[in-house]
C-alpha cells in the first residue's frame, strides 16, 4: 500500500518533469512552426533563435507553450501523446495489421523466446562443464568474461549477414544474438548456483558413496535454482535487447526493432516512443512472467519460506 | 583385531599457503564394536580432521587406519559410515521425509522399503507426523534430530557425528542427549561423536578423547566408570564431577600456551 | 589438410590444458594465467588454418594474421578512434553515469519513500532496451561525444544505482545496532559503517558497467557521429568491406574492455581488501 | 527458377520495379521464382553477395567498384537508373548559395560507400573535410534521417530527390528556405542503383540464362512502374512489413524515381560508366579506387534481354 | 530509588504477519548499580528484547522502565552503554585498534585521548600487539576479547552483553569468563549478560534471572549466595552445583511445553 502510494507520487513526479522538458525541448521546433503559420515571434528569424536559451524563448513567447505538447515530430513527445500513439497501435489496430505493435511485438518475442532459449540452453551447459571439468573453468571462463568486452551489438550487422552467407535467415539471425547476450548472465549465475551446495553436503553424499551424476541431480541442480532464476531474469532482459538490435540492421522489416529504426528514418519521434515504452513493457511482462515462474517453481520446491 | 576402527601412527599435514598445517600427529586409537567415543578438544585440534580420515573424506599422509578391518576408502563404499554435522544440512527443497530417503535413493533401496524405513526412524528420533514438513517448518532441534534420522536410516555400522548439537541451547540439547543415548542403547552402533562440551562428553560416552592441538595429538584417553544407563540426574554424581574434572584437567594442560 | 591440421592444433591444445590442469601446479598462478592463454592462441590458431583450409573469402571473415597486420597499419587511427569512444565518450559518460547514480542512490538510502516508490520504476527503466535512446540522444545531443557519454549515462544508471542502493542496505543489523548504542549521527554511520560495508557492492556495479560504457559508446556511433570513432569506424568498414578493419576495431574494444574491467578489479582489491571474496 | 535478389535499402518506391514485376506475374511468366530480401543501414549488399546469401543485388557503383578493388569481382550487368538522385540539401538563410560557400560549415554525409562522390566533389573544389576551417568542412557521419538538419545540427545534409528532401519538406519546411545541389549538376554523379552478380558465375550459360530472364522481366517492372507510378507505390506498400510508409510519401517517391529510370532500357552507358570511374578516382587524399576497373560492366546480358 | 536499571510491569508486543508476538510480558526488575545480571532461559524467551528495551534499541509498548533515573534513549544519548553482541561483529575494513577507536571516533575524543585509551584497554583484555592485526587475522576468541575492548573503550556505566561467548569453546569460554569477572571486579561496572550456559550464569552473575517464552517473562530471579572472588574450581562446589540446580529447575518448568 505505502509501496504503491510512493510509486504513483514517484511516476507523477516524472510525468509532471516530463512534462515540463518538453517546453525547451520543443520550444525552437514549435516558434518555426508558427512563423511559418503567421505568428508573431520574437525574435523573428530562425537563424537568430538558434544559439538563445529555450527557458528565455519560452518566456518571450508564451502564447507557443501549449503547442510544444501537441507537436507532429517533436524532439520530445509529450506523455499523453506516446500514450495515445501506444493506444492506437496496440488496441485500436488489428493485431495482424503491419501498423499494429502488438505485431511487431510478436515478432520481436517469438525472437526473443528463441534466443533466450538458445542461449539458457548453452549456458546451462556450458556452465555445467565448467563445474564438471577443471580444464573448463580455467581455460574457458576467462575467456567467457573477456566475450563481454566485445561490442557485440557493433557485430550484429556482420553477424547477420556471415549468417546470411550460409543460407541461415529470418528468425535464426536474431535468435543468435540474443542468445549470445543471454548465454553470460546465465554461465555466471548458473556456474555460481551449481557452486552454491557447501563442503558440507558435498561430503554427505561422499559418504554416502553418491556418484557425480547423483550429486548434479540431487545437490547441485536442486541448489542452483535461485541463482537460476536470478539470472534468467537478467538474461530475458538481454534477450530482448538483442533481438531488437538484429532487427536493426536487416532493415525496417518488422518487430520493435524495426518499429524503432523507421521511426527515426522518419524523424517519428512518437513513434520512437512508443516503440520503446512497447519494448520496456514487453521486457516488464517477460521478468513478471519469470518472476511468477520462479515463485511457483521454488514454492513447489519448498524453496519459498512462508 | 577386534576393533572397528583402528589408527596407528596416524599423520595428517595440509599444505597451506601459510605453510604446512600438522592437523593430527602421531595419532593411536581403537575403538570396539558398540563403543560411544567422544573427541574433546580446543578448536583446531584435529577432532574433525580424525573424523574425516575415518570416513575417507580426508586422506591421511602417514600411518595406518583401518575400519572392519578394511581401508576407509572401502569402507565407504561399503556404506559404512552414517555422518552427522554440525548443522543439520537438510535439503531446503526436499520435506523431512524425502530428505532422509535421500541416503536410500541413492542406494538403491526399493521404493517400498524406503518409506518403511523413513517410518521407522521418524518414530525412532520422535519425529512421526513431520515427514511431510519442509525443514524450515521445524526448529532447530527437530532439524538435528532429522539429520540423525537420515544418517539412521540405512544400515551403517558407524556414527560419526561432528557436534552435531553445538548450534542448540543447552535444554533442547539435554533432552537430544538423553534420545541419543536410548538409541545407541536400542541400536547398538559404534558412534564417533566430536563435542566441545564437557558435561556432554562425559554424559554420553564409554570413552572420552581428550585431544589437543599444534600438532593435533591424543593427549588423554578416559573410559568411563558410568553404568550403562544414564539418568539426566547422573551429573549431579560425584563419579560424573570426578570424571568431568579429570577432561577438564586434561584439556587445560593441552591448552596451556593460549587461549 | 589445413582442416585436419586445425583439428590437431585443438586436440593439442586442450590436451595441453588437461595436463595442466590436472598437473601439481595446477593451483599456482602461472597456471591460471597460462591455460587461458594456451586456450585462446589455439582458437586463434585453429581460427587461422580453417580460414585458409576452407577458403574464406576475407569479406565474410579475415584470418587472425590480417587482423594483425592491418592492427600495426593503422595504430594512428585506431589511437584517434579510441580517443574519441573509449576516453571522450565512454569514460565521461561512466563517470557521470556512475557518480550520479551514487549521489542519488544515498538520496535512495536517506529516504525511505524515494527507495519504495523510485526503486521499481528504476528497474522498469532498466529494462528498456537503451540502444533504442540512442537515435534520441544523438537528436538531443548532437552529433559528437557528448551524446554518445549520454547514452553511457543511461545505461550505467540503473545497475550501479541498484547495486549501490543494495550496498547501503548491506550492513548487518547487529552493526547498525552497534551505532546505535553510540549515538552515531546519519553521516557518522555513514561514512564509517554503510559506505565501507557497501564497497564490494559498488564496485559490482562500476565492474559491470564497465562493458556497458564501452557497448553504449560503440553503438551510439551507429546513428550519427562525426568522421571519427570505433563505432564510426566499424560501420564504415563494413560498408567498405574492409573487414580486417573492423575486427582490428573489435580487438582495440576487447582491449579497451579488459583492461578497463582489469583495472577496476584492481581497485577494488585494494578497496576492498577485507572481503572474504577478496582474501581468497 | 530460383533468383534472391538483394535491396540496397529498406522496402520502398525506389525499388519499385522489383516488387511492381514480382507482383505483376512478370518473374513468373520468365519462369523464375525471386526472393526479394530488403537492406538495411547497417547491411552491406555487397558482402551479401560475397557470402552467397544473394545472387544478384541492386548496389551503387562506387561502392561495387570498391568492393572489386578489395578483391570480390563484381560485375554490373543491367543499369536502370540513369540518373543519380543524390545532393545535397542546405539551408538558405545559413548564407549558402554557391558551392563555394559550403567552407567553413557543417555537413551531414552518409558513410556506409555512399561518401565516395562526395569526397570527390570536395576534392574537385579543393575543400579539405578534416575540420572546420577557412578553406574546410567539418564531416559528421549523418543517421538514417534528416534531424540534422531540422535541428539545426548541420548546415547541410545529403539527400535522394525522391526521399529525404521530401521528408524535410514534409516537416513543414517550404521549398524556398531551402538550397540544393544536386551531384547531377555539379559533375560528379556516380551511377546508382545498378544490378550485379559475381563475376565467376557468368561463365556458367545456366546462371547467365537466368539474368537474362531476370533483367528482362525486372525493367519490364520499371517500365510499368513509370507509367503507373501510383498503382506501383501501392504494390510496395503492400510489401513494406514495418507498416511505417506512408502512402502519400511513397507515390510521391514513385513519381520521382520515375525521372531517374527515364532513358535507361536497362543497359549501361559506357559514357557514364567513364565518367563514374573519373570521379571516383579524384576522391581526393583517400581515393576510393586507385586505377581504373577493367571488366567491371558487361553488355552480355542485357544485349541477350533486350533484343 | 538506588537501581541503575529499573523495570515496571514492561510489556512489549511485535506485530508481525503472524499475528502478534508477545516478547515480553509483565517484567519486573531492579538492577543496582555494580551488579552482574545474567538473564538465562530458552530460545525465544525475550532474553536479547530485554537487553535491547534497556539498550534503547526496542520500544517498549507498556510499562515503565528506567535507567540512571532517565529514559533508556536519554541515557543512550548519554552514551550510558556498551554492547557486545553474540558475534564480534568487527568492522572487516578497520584494524583492530581501529575497530576500538570506532567508538571513541564518533563521541569526538582527541586523537591523542583515542591512542591512550586504546592501548589501555587492549591491555585490559590481554591483546597488546595486536592492534594492528585485522579481524580475520585473530581467532575468535581474540576477536570477541576485542569487542568487549570495544565496549569497555569509552566510559559506559553500563555494560550489556548478548551471549558474548555463545560461539566459543568450552576452554576459551572458561578463560575469557575468567577475565570478565576481573574486570568488573576492577571497574565496577553494571553489566547484563545473556547467556544459555548454566553454569557460565552460575560462575558470573551476582543475580540470575530465569525467563520462560510464551509470553516471555521472568519466572525466577536467584541470588547468588557464592563469594566474589571466584576461582574456576568454585564450579566443582556443592553451593556452585546447588544454585545450578535450582536455575536447571526453573528453567526445565518454563519449558515443559517443547523440546
Ligand atoms: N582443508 C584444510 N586445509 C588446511 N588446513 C586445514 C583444513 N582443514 C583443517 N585444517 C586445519 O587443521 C587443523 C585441525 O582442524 P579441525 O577442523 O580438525 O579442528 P577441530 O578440532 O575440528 O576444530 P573445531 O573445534 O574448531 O571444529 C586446524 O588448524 C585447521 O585450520
Ligand atoms: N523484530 C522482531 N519482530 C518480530 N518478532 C520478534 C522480533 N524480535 C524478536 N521477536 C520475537 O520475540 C521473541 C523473543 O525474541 P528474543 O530475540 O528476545 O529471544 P531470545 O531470548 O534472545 O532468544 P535466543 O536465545 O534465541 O536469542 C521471539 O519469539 C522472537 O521471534
Ligand atoms: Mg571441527
Ligand atoms: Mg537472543
Amino acid at each position: 500500500m505505502k509501496q504503491l502510494v510512493a510509486v504513483l507520487t514517484v511516476l507523477l513526479a516524472i510525468v509532471v518533469i516530463w512534462y515540463a522538458a518538453c517546453i525547451p525541448m520543443n520550444i525552437k521546433g514549435v516558434l518555426t512552426e508558427q512563423e511559418r503559420a503567421g505568428a508573431e515571434v520574437v525574435p523573428p528569424s530562425a537563424k537568430d533563435r538558434r544559439d538563445m536559451g529555450e527557458i528565455g524563448l519560452a518566456l518571450r513567447n508564451s502564447f507557443a507553450i501549449p503547442a510544444t505538447w501537441a507537436q507532429d515530430r517533436p524532439r520530445l513527445p509529450a506523455p499523453h501523446q506516446v500514450a495515445i500513439e501506444l493506444w492506437e497501435t496496440t488496441v485500436q489496430k488489428k493485431i495482424t495489421s503491419k501498423r499494429s505493435l502488438v505485431y511487431h511485438g510478436w515478432v520481436t518475442l517469438s525472437a526473443t523466446i528463441l534466443g533466450f532459449a538458445i542461449g539458457t540452453g548453452l549456458g546451462i551447459l556450458l556452465a555445467v562443464g565448467i563445474v564438471h571439468s577443471r580444464v573448463m573453468d580455467l581455460s574457458v571462463m576467462p575467456w567467457a568474461i573477456v566475450s563481454q568486452t566485445i561490442p557485440i551489438i557493433a557485430l550484429a550487422p556482420m553477424i547477420i549477414v556471415v549468417l546470411y552467407s550460409i543460407g541461415i535467415q529470418g528468425i535464426i539471425p536474431k535468435a543468435v544474438i540474443s542468445a549470445y547476450l543471454s548465454f553470460f548472465p546465465v554461465v555466471v549465475g548458473m556456474v555460481k548456483g551449481l557452486r552454491s551446495p557447501d563442503a558440507m553436503q558435498l561430503d554427505l553424499l561422499r559418504t554416502y558413496n553418491a556418484s557425480n551424476s547423483q550429486v548434479f541431480w540431487k545437490l547441485r541442480l536442486p541448489a542452483s535454482m535461485p541463482y537460476l532464476f536470478a539470472s534468467l531474469k537478467i538474461g530475458i532482459a538481454a534477450s530482448l535487447v538483442g533481438a531488437i538490435v538484429g532487427e536493426l540492421p536487416t532493415g525496417a522489416v518488422a518487430g520493435l526493432g524495426a518499429r524503432l529504426l523507421a521511426g527515426s528514418y522518419y524523424g517519428q519521434t512518437v513513434q520512437i516512443w512508443s516503440a520503446l515504452f512497447a519494448a520496456a513493457i514487453l521486457a516488464a511482462c517477460l521478468v513478471g512472467l519469470l518472476g511468477l515462474i520462479e515463485r511457483a517453481v521454488l514454492k513447489r520446491m519448498g524453496m519459498a519460506q512462508r | 583385531m577386534g576393533s572397528v576402527i583402528e589408527a596407528k601412527n596416524l599423520d595428517l599435514t595440509f599444505q597451506t599457503n601459510d605453510g604446512p598445517v600438522h592437523a593430527l600427529k602421531d595419532v593411536n586409537l581403537a575403538i570396539d564394536k558398540g563403543e560411544f567415543v567422544s573427541f574433546i578438544g580446543p578448536s583446531g585440534c584435529g577432532k574433525t580432521t580424525f573424523l574425516r580420515c575415518v570416513a575417507a573424506l580426508e586422506t591421511p599422509t602417514g600411518g595406518t587406519l583401518t575400519v572392519n578391518g578394511m581401508t576407509p576408502d572401502e569402507a565407504r563404499r561399503n556404506r559404512a559410515y552414517g555422518y552427522v554435522f554440525q548443522a543439520a544440512g537438510l535439503y531446503p527443497w526436499r520435506t523431512i521425509a524425502k530428505n532422509i530417503k535421500l541416503p536410500l535413493e541413492i542406494m538403491g533401496y526399493s521404493a517400498q522399503e524406503q518409506e518403511e524405513r523413513v517410518k521407522n526412524v521418524l518414530e525412532l528420533v520422535d519425529l512421526a507426523g513431520f515427514g511431510e514438513k519442509f525443514p524450515w517448518q521445524l526448529s532447530g532441534g527437530m532439524q538435528q534430530r532429522a539429520s540423525i534420522a537420515r544418517a539412521l536410516a540405512f544400515d551403517a555400522d558407524i556414527l560419526l557425528m561432528d557436534e552435531p548439537f553445538g548450534a542448540l541451547d543447552e535444554i533442547v540439547r539435554d533432552h537430544l542427549n538423553e534420545q541419543l543415548l536410548a538409541l545407541w542403547a536400542r541400536t547398538g552402533k559404534t558412534i564417533g561423536f566430536v563435542t566441545h562440551s564437557i558435561p556432554e562428553a562425559v554424559y554420553l560416552s564409554t570413552k572420552i578423547v581428550v585431544m589437543s592441538p599444534r600438532p593435533g595429538r591424543i593427549t588423554d584417553v578416559i573410559d568411563s566408570p558410568l553404568p550403562k544407563e544414564r539418568p539426566l540426574d547422573i551429573r549431579d554424581t560425584p563419579e560424573f564431577i570426578e570424571v568431568a574434572h579429570r577432561v577438564r584437567e586434561g584439556l587445560r594442560a593441552g591448552h596451556e600456551d593460549d587461549v | 589438410m589445413m582442416v585436419g591440421l586445425a583439428i590437431l592444433l585443438w586436440l593439442a591444445g586442450w590436451w595441453l590444458n588437461t595436463r595442466l590442469a590436472s598437473g601439481p601446479y595446477a593451483d599456482t598462478r602461472a597456471v591460471r594465467i597460462l591455460a587461458p592463454l594456451i586456450f585462446g592462441l589455439t582458437v586463434i590458431g585453429v581460427w587461422e588454418l580453417l580460414v585458409r583450409g576452407l577458403e574464406v573469402p576475407l569479406v565474410i571473415l579475415p584470418a587472425p594474421s590480417v587482423i594483425w597486420d592491418r592492427f600495426w597499419d593503422s595504430l594512428p587511427i585506431l589511437w584517434a578512434d579510441f580517443v574519441q569512444t573509449i576516453i571522450k565518450g565512454a569514460l565521461s559518460g561512466y563517470v557521470i553515469g556512475c557518480g550520479a547514480a551514487f549521489l542519488m542512490a544515498i538520496a535512495v538510502d536517506r529516504w525511505d519513500f524515494l527507495r519504495l516508490g523510485l526503486l521499481p520504476v528504476g528497474n522498469f527503466v532498466a529494462a528498456l532496451p537503451i540502444v533504442g535512446t540512442a537515435p534520441i540522444l544523438v537528436m538531443w545531443f548532437g552529433f559528437d561525444w557528448h551524446s554518445k557519454a549520454a547514452v553511457v549515462v543511461v545505461m550505467v544508471f540503473f545497475p550501479m544505482l541498484v547495486n549501490t542502493v543494495a550496498g547501503l542496505r548491506e550492513a548487518t543489523a547487529m552493526q547498525r545496532d552497534l551505532m546505535e548504542t553510540y549515538a552515531a549521527t546519519y553521516w557518522q554511520s555513514f561514512l564509517k559503517l554503510r559506505l565501507p560495508a557497501a564497497m564490494p557492492f559498488i564496485f559490482n556495479g562500476l565492474k559491470i558497467s564497465t562493458t556497458l560504457a564501452l557497448i553504449g559508446a560503440i553503438v551510439a556511433e551507429f546513428f550519427g557521429s562525426p568522421t571519427l570513432g570505433m563505432g564510426f569506424r566499424i560501420s564504415t568498414s563494413v560498408g567498405q568491406l574492409s573487414l580486417d578493419m573492423v575486427w582490428a576495431e573489435i580487438v582495440v574494444a576487447a582491449l579497451a574492455g579488459t583492461a578497463f574491467y582489469g583495472l577496476v578489479a584492481m581497485i577494488e582489491k585494494l578497496v576492498t581488501f577485507w572481503h572474504p571474496s577478496q582474501r581468497g | 527458377d530460383e533468383v534472391t535478389l538483394q535491396l540496397k535499402w529498406v522496402t520502398q518506391a525506389q525499388f519499385a520495379g522489383y516488387y511492381v514485376a514480382k507482383d505483376k506475374g512478370f518473374y513468373e511468366e520468365e519462369g523464375l521464382d525471386v526472393t526479394i530480401l530488403p537492406g538495411g543501414p547497417d547491411i552491406a549488399p555487397t558482402q551479401v553477395i560475397a557470402g552467397g546469401g544473394a545472387d544478384v543485388t541492386v548496389e551503387w557503383m562506387p561502392a561495387a567498384l570498391a568492393a572489386r578493388e578489395k578483391g570480390l569481382p563484381l560485375v554490373n550487368i543491367a543499369q536502370p537508373f540513369k540518373r543519380s538522385g543524390m545532393m545535397l540539401t542546405c539551408w538558405k538563410d545559413a548564407g549558402i548559395s554557391s558551392p563555394e560557400d559550403l567552407k567553413n560549415r557543417t555537413l551531414g554525409v552518409w558513410f556506409f560507400g555512399n561518401e565516395f562522390p562526395f569526397m570527390s566533389w570536395m576534392s574537385q573544389l579543393g575543400i579539405d573535410t578534416s575540420g572546420k576551417s577557412e578553406n574546410g568542412v567539418e564531416v559528421l557521419k549523418q543517421g538514417f534521417n534528416v534531424d540534422p538538419l531540422l535541428q539545426r545540427q548541420a548546415d547541410c545534409i545529403s539527400t535522394m530527390t525522391y526521399n529525404e528532401y521530401w521528408q524535410v519538406i514534409d516537416a513543414g519546411v517550404s521549398p524556398d528556405e531551402l538550397v540544393t545541389f544536386k551531384y547531377e549538376d555539379q559533375g560528379v554523379a556516380t551511377l546508382e542503383d545498378g544490378l550485379y552478380v559475381l563475376e565467376d558465375n557468368l561463365s556458367d550459360p545456366a546462371f547467365v540464362d537466368k539474368m537474362v530472364r531476370f533483367v528482362r522481366a525486372s525493367m519490364k517492372g520499371w517500365k510499368y512502374a513509370e507509367e503507373n507510378p501510383d498503382e506501383a507505390a501501392e504494390i510496395v506498400l503492400e510489401n513494406d512489413a514495418t507498416g511505417a510508409q506512408t502512402e502519400e510519401h511513397q507515390k510521391r517517391m514513385m513519381r520521382e524515381i520515375a525521372k531517374l529510370t527515364a532513358g535507361s532500357n536497362g543497359a549501361l552507358d559506357p559514357a557514364d560508366f567513364e565518367r563514374t570511374v573519373n570521379t571516383l578516382l579524384a576522391g581526393g587524399s583517400d581515393p576510393v579506387i586507385t586505377k581504373k576497373p577493367e571488366g567491371a560492366w558487361t553488355h552480355q546480358i542485357t544485349d541477350a534481354a533486350l533484343n
